[in-house]
């Protein structure tokens, strides 16, 4: 849907939603130029999610294929749930770029290219014979734009006396000035943020501005556009907004829960892609009572917080696959002495190493089962990068509400992803209460006693430094009161009832699920976690279709929701689309004997596109 | 207030080693060198000058690390080799707290081996109490990284081809700030290398040779054994000539054309008491109590007890809550609104 | 059945099968009385099961309830599936070991009691306020026979010369000699035992040799016993066997594997209750090709094993629980790079530190699905000691023809438990052939692609040493061809499925479950590992009474075998006993949509009863 | 034949560098210092003797540990930290291979350091390249177990609390047999330690100096700029005196009295050549090794490069089959049917 109004020289198509990628070579800057243009189209007040896509090697050859570092944007005037299938628009600064890139980009949109780049040299290190923009395919399948970026850059810049390199460097201003023509932005805002971001080095403010007004002029004066576009405002709820990516929003909920109880909490961790911005990102956060420790590895990264948890902070640690799968054996421990703790899983491709840059949801039923002996956890999911805020939170409420370990799932896509998060006010958030048991509990107040526990089968948790309340927790199983250790068989028993039955408990606090569409229907869309956003928008389409399609999202996988199994049968087909072999399914399939879900299973390392689950959707219905 | 909101200035109560028995009675086999370990912390604790509650005794897995379940302090039995792992994320979130480590051999040095250095490096203010029996105990009698050379043991029967560790050389070389050395029979200078250890700040190792009747009789009996006694054992003081043997005329000189230590007799071609090297604790170069620790490697060398190494520097977590009070006085008003508000932000409505 | 003859003064009853239990102080030797006892059952061509029960502490203190040391065999004239539920004789040797074991006594069964150690002393350790043996309620209840075991012993050591304490520790041999005339043993083979065992101490020979004499005579002379018993031979197979416990058999399988191949096998393991023994054996197996090795820590168990792999050896590493948790990380690297391995997991009480010296089969899901990303492998369990055996090959046979870790899962009460095994002839035994990849495989024999699949999917092995085969493996994602690192995202789901193909097709190895009873009925019991005696016995016991009631067993848990869907379909009801919360019940909820089986869950550290199974499926038939 | 069954014994080819290259481009940022590394590895080989299809490179995950796609050997990229686990495995399992490792320093020193201290203990003849860069590389700048108290990375934005290994000091402290040190830009330097650690039989360590121009750029200009180089860096040579400076005037001395090594001139205040002490890595006793590997944390001292220790002694994998052909001999009429019909036995039928 697009209406067309004129401005300037130019008609101004208004446009609902775009899909932009930018990609370059890692030297190119092409995260700081997506993140740039996003920003701009938040302050536009559009809907938008964002998904970086990065080399997995450090800083690979000037040139090369595997270097080239990409920034895809999806926003709009309509509530946006992913950063978009194939692209409007693609922004390639040199051949490689254009290479990998090329086939994602829709049939008949904009390729926008830095023609400067497309020397020999790059050319053949792309491993193209001629160079593409030649190619008269191209022109009849995309709107080809080939602008010499590079050359307009050194005009721009002639006599700013920068060194060749450093006006190399600048380039990417000028696609950023460029595009912000072509989607008519305001280009205040962007020359105020050159100058914050480079306010310690005003010869390099100066020759940013220069660029990015050259590129927008570009895109006035020069003849290659016949048009502009405009996203309208999206009908996003009145608040304030930032933007955030599910790793920052992690961290952010963690020291959200430090301000709201005023309690220490403690992230043990170690570093590992894709999840090591969670620590990073908390290590700032000391003012507001955040601790973090960099362990030796992920088995003391998760150590240190079961420790801490012993002295009452509220405790945290955070890693991915391999990190997950080191943290067996002390998630265990954790399990059995009853302790709070919240084990965050930024998921990617496994098995083993790996693709570390790559997300992936395969994670789920270590997630759910993997500790040996009867081991159960709350688990829950992330379903978006601002819902990774409210998962952490929640987390730790049900991990200190119910002295339990808490594992969250979020994934790589939603880590690095971004999205506007609506900064709530502070009535919108939990209230959370950490209480301390600070009387023995025992014998008319003569003795404590630590697993002796209330009718919701939660245990009290005292905390050193509590006179009286001295105590020892550990590994092996416990009387079902003392906590001393007991070989008792049948107090073995009862334990591992107890503790599971605990766990079940805790679906008092697991919201029932919400079926978006009719309430019966020939098909139930059944997603988790990170695929939220594609699946809700194959919903959105599917029903636009007139589909009896509806859709369920699990943010909880254990417990699963009450009315979960009810739902689910009110449909003639459940279809569970995952980045994965098929994890879900097999589990709905273990709790709901008689359902039978289709899959749907994409393992490439990239988000489900909405077109390609509607395309499979529609195969089945 | 300590951090986690519990009191802990009220005055400290006079103890007696009775307040720091669980009235659990221990579970060690009979003879057990572990009976004499605890009977001398129970005994020492009392005059540390830290409330019972403040104290947090962590353990790993294995005979030794039964310890904590028969001290009435706070306590965590955890995984096997993991102790320092709880230990230093307690310690760092909450430094008011003594936390004391108990470990055996193989807990500390097979599969604990990485935390053990770590710990060590960091110099946290972690007191590890290691219980070297040179056997796995708890699982019968396996080899272990301080078995010797050629020990038969049950998963070694032609016997092992594995050197050993030397541990207060391993921790010397990971940075510790506190090394030393007693044995389980030696009730009053246990005693004595307990009250330092708990004197001291930052990391902490006690390693307590502990004989092993059942899996390992008589591992040290060279240095316990009466006959031997006086020339096996090197008794280091702070401050004081290291001399050994019967008649205490024996020492140990440094040599500085083989740069080694040898082992003369007072008296002897004229050697006298001022060639012995005084033991000084306090070197802040680890050299000189890295070379006594190497010492019992030596044959014709006596086995060093006492303390290797005391010297005091910043612990981690004195440094970690610098940063963090730092970080808070440079940020006076923060607050949750300005933790959720702030970077880029925009208005819609 | 039994059947009266006579013999001396004493009639002899013929019994079909007995279960005796040995219990008594840590230091009263009663794993060796049981042992001994078990020997003679064996010789007299007895079948039989026997399962010992120790205290987890190594030596606690004489006469506490906690150091309480058990030795149960099962032995008689038919097939013989479980150590036994409730003893039929009861061999108490002090206070404390009655008092732990006196409930487990059948109504009316025999109370062999060591009347000295009664006294004053031990029975406040036990927690005796009276004498039992003076209580009414014993005699009227069982066939209580006290014995003054500690005078007979020193009465019949007077004048040997041995201390006290020397004299005390042959008490053992009394109640042995006794039980050995009770159960009409020939003598001789325990005199010629006693004298091989201290061969190198003939005062000590001598003396139990006595002692064992003076209980045998004293069943003969004293008046106690009105009735001798004799169990029948068993009909056992025809051939030659020898009593193994499951540990010993697994270690003996593999040490079997390096004798049918020639190859190194190579262990990498660290201790752990209750799988330390397969080290331990192994390490005596160094002349049959066998090469141990006690790594730091069970994560470098496995990694030594998994390099010993690369380098052509077959390798395989041994754990329990915590352990297992702990290789998590590496079965991973393991499936990635598909090198051959097998992964031993002996289960034992959980979670975390558990209950180590108690039996368990709660690590099923964590061996199926306990892996980071989709890292599927074969897992199969030995179902009886003596299978351990079986069960070692056929992993390592899988392993090796099909370039996969595989996970066998025993359990402490296979481990410690024994049985007769029928020791095979060479050419029973699995032809297994390992080859290793000596040309190169591509580019008409110019290049070596070390994952080029056969037909089966299988990639050729290719060890250090062979000239122009130089090739890297690794944990990150591989060209599906060459090896060498991919980020390729279609490429990385084509090896995730291919991995995953591979293991289905596994399947053509794993035979099809054979229904022990009537091909359909009322109900099938389905067991998998270490429950197969119990539930077999169970089953023959229901058949017995007339109900429609099969069994099968599963030994294979990945892939299932072929015919089990169509097998459990056959069933009105489906019902899972095992020693978890239900685990193999899940999984085949999710396996077989439309399957709900019932459960029984007995998770109180010891084998499930086969009374108390019968009457659960009485109670839903 | 080896113990697999390839034949491993036609003769030895002649090598050139290109040999030991995979074909595959390494994947370092430009200027990273791991290319001078491979480079001087790749030159290295051709000399050492051993054909190409018997060395196999065993790396961790790092960047440094992407080190065997680009070398044309057998090559295992395992898991992070865990390179020395594979290593010991297959040293064990075929002794005949020449085993290197290839790793970093969080790899080797924060998840790796168990694995780290047992292979160093045991003396398996595994020789490691440790790549110190100081930082964790492939994860994009966190705090490593060698990055300086205070320093400021991205996961310690105020400063690390934490006290540094030494990379050199730990491995003699868990008992290795050669250990050594040299820098990325020391190519000839860096040529012969390597040469030395491929002759050496036993646990290896040869830290290398490495920059990281991305996220630790400048790491070790204070020994690499032309500037200061002369008076920062020592150069250790068997049987040399330890001097260095511009002139060569420059040396280092024991002091018997403070039993500490110090920095004297030549030719001032009465010293001369004499007093120098002369470099000898192979003294048993480690002590020196371990002083001179612990100089360059003392103000005022040089960093030493070169072979620290350089001791012969049995290897683990020399035991371990000893041991077997041990158990061997002692039965060699061992076989399938008396292994399977060991033990008590009994027929029936
Ligand atoms: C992860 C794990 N691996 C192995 C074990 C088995 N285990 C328990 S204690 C122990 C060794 C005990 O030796 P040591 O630390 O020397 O203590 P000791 O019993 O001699 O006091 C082992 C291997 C375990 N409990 N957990
Ligand atoms: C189990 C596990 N934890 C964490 C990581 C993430 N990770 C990969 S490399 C690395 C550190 C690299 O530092 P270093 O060893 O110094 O190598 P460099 O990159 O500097 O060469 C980390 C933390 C991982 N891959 N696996
Ligand atoms: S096994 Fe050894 S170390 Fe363990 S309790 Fe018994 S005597 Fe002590
Ligand atoms: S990040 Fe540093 S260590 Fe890694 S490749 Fe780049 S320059 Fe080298
Ligand atoms: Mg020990
Ligand atoms: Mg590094």
């Amino acid at each position: 849907m697009s209406t067309q109004v004129s401005a300037g020289k130019h008609t101004v198509e208004q446009v609902e939603a775009v899909t932009i990628r930018f990609v370059g070579d890692s030297g190119d800057g092409m995260q700081l130029t997506g993140t740039e243009f996003t920003r701009a189209s938040a302050l536009a007040g559009n809907d938008l999610a964002t998904f970086p896509d990065y080399p997995a090697e450090i800083r690979a050859p000037a040139g090369s294929l595997y270097g080239v570092s990409g920034y895809q944007v999806n926003f709009g005037a309509r509530e946006i749930h992913t950063p978009g299938d194939a692209p409007d628009v693609l922004v390639a600064m040199n051949p490689a770029a254009l290479k990998t890139n090329l086939a994602d980009l829709k049939p008949g949109g904009m390729l926008l290219v830095n023609a400067g780049a497309f020397t020999a040299a790059n050319l053949e290190k792309a491993g193209y014979k001629t160079n593409p923009l030649e190619d008269a395919a191209l022109t009849q399948t995309y709107k080809l734009v080939p602008v010499d970026m590079n050359k307009l850059t050194e005009t721009a810049l002639a006599g700013s006396g920068l060194s060749s390199k450093e006006v190399a460097r600048c380039k990417n201003y000028f696609a950023l000035g460029l595009m912000y023509w072509l989607y008519s932005r305001p280009i205040e805002p962007q020359l105020e943020a050159i100058q914050r971001k480079f306010a310690k080095k005003p010869e390099f403010a100066a020759a940013n501005a220069a660029v990015f007004k050259a590129g927008h002029a570009y895109g006035e004066t020069s003849e290659v556009f016949y048009q502009r576009y405009q996203v309208p405002k999206s009908k996003l709820a009145a608040g304030t907004y930032r933007s955030v990516t599910g790793n920052f929003a992690t961290a952010l909920g963690f020291a959200t829960v430090a301000r709201l109880t005023g309690r220490q909490v403690f992230l043990g961790s170690y570093p590992i892609t894709p999840a090591t911005e969670i620590l990073q990102e908390m290590s700032y956060f000391k003012e507001h009572g955040v601790v973090t420790y960099q362990a030796e590895d992920e088995i003391a990264g998760i150590g240190s917080a079961i420790g801490a948890a012993f002295g009452g902070a509220l405790a945290c640690t955070s890693t991915s696959g391999p990190g997950l799968a080191l943290k067996t054996e002390m998630m265990g421990l954790a399990v059995i002495t009853e302790l709070p703790l919240v084990i965050v899983n930024v998921q990617r491709g496994g098995p083993s190493t790996g693709m570390p840059t790559k997300t992936e949801q395969a994670d789920l039923l270590m997630a759910l089962f993997g500790r040996h002996g009867e081991a159960p956890m709350p688990v829950l999911a992330a379903q978006s990068p601002a819902d990774c805020f409210w998962s952490a939170i929640e987390a730790m409420k049900i991990a200190t509400k119910w002295m339990t370990p808490v594992l969250l799932l979020t994934d790589g896509y939603l880590g690095n992803g971004s999205e506007p998060f609506k900064i709530p006010s502070l009535d919108e958030l939990p209230k959370l209460q950490v209480k301390y048991q600070t009387v023995p509990n025992y014998a008319d107040g003569a003795q404590y006693m630590p697993y002796l526990r209330d009718d919701k089968l939660v245990r009290p948790w005292a905390v050193p430094g509590t006179p009286g309340l001295e105590h020892r927790v550990g590994g092996l199983e416990k009387d079902s009161l003392s906590g001393m250790v007991s070989y008792d068989g049948m107090n073995h028993e009862r334990m591992v009832k107890t503790r599971a039955q605990k766990i079940r408990n805790v679906v008092e606090d697991v919201p029932d699920v919400e079926t978006f569409g009719p309430a019966s229907g020939d098909l139930l869309l059944v997603s988790w976690g990170g695929t939220f956003g594609a699946v809700r928008g194959a919903a959105e389409e599917l029903q636009a279709r007139g589909k009896a399609v509806s859709h369920v999202h699990l943010r909880w996988l254990n417990p699963l929701p009450k009315n979960l199994g009810e739902v689910l049968k009110r449909f003639k087909k459940v279809f569970v689309p995952e980045v994965n072999d098929g994890q879900l399914a097999f589990y709905l399939r273990g709790k709901f004997p008689g359902v039978d879900p289709l899959q749907f299973n994409r393992i490439n390392g990239k988000p489900i596109k909405i077109g390609e689950l509607v395309g499979k959707v529609l195969e089945v219905l | 207030m300590s951090t986690n909101g519990q009191n802990v200035n009220t005055a400290l109560p006079t103890y007696t080693k009775k307040d720091f028995e669980s009235g659990v009675d221990p579970r060690w086999c009979p003879g057990c060198g572990d009976y004499s370990i605890i009977n001398q912390v129970q005994r020492a604790l009392p005059a540390v000058g830290v409330k019972r509650e403040n104290i947090v005794f962590i353990s790993g897995i294995g005979c030794s690390s039964r310890f904590p379940y028969y001290m009435n302090n706070y306590g965590m039995h955890t995984l096997h080799g993991r102790a320092p792992s709880f230990a230093s994320g307690l310690k760092v979130s909450r430094p008011e707290l003594q936390v004391w480590i108990v470990t055996g051999d193989g807990d500390a040095l097979a599969i604990g081996g990485n935390h053990f250095i770590h710990a060590m490096r960091r110099n946290l203010d972690l007191k590890m109490l290691l219980f070297n029996n040179r056997i796995y105990g708890l699982t019968k009698g396996q080899v272990s990284p301080t078995s010797e050379l050629g020990k038969k043991t049950k998963t070694t029967p032609h016997g092992s081809p594995d050197y050993p560790f030397n541990p207060p050389a391993l921790a010397l070389g990971a940075g510790a700030t506190f090394v030393a050395r007693t044995i389980d029979v030696e009730g009053a200078h246990m005693g004595g290398v307990l009250k330092a250890a708990a004197e001291h700040k930052g990391s902490t190792l006690v390693e307590v040779f502990q004989n092993c009747p059942v899996f390992n009789d008589g591992a040290y009996e060279f240095l316990t054994d009466k006959a031997v006694k006086a020339d096996a054992l090197l008794r280091m003081e702070q401050g004081k000539p290291l001399v050994f043997g019967k008649d205490g005329k024996k020492g140990i000189r440094f040599n500085p054309q083989s740069a080694e230590l040898e082992v003369v007799t007072i008296g002897e071609n004229g050697v006298t008491e001022k060639d012995i090297l005084v033991h000084d604790a306090k070197r802040e170069d680890p050299t000189i109590a890295f070379m006594l620790a190497n010492l019992s490697m030596k044959p014709g060398f006596p086995t060093p007890i006492g303390v290797f190494r005391d010297v005091r520097m910043p612990t981690c977590e004195e440094l970690t809550w610098q940063i963090i009070d730092g970080a808070k006085a440079k940020k006076p008003d923060a607050s949750l609104e300005k933790l959720l508000a702030g970077g880029d932000t925009w208005t819609i409505g």
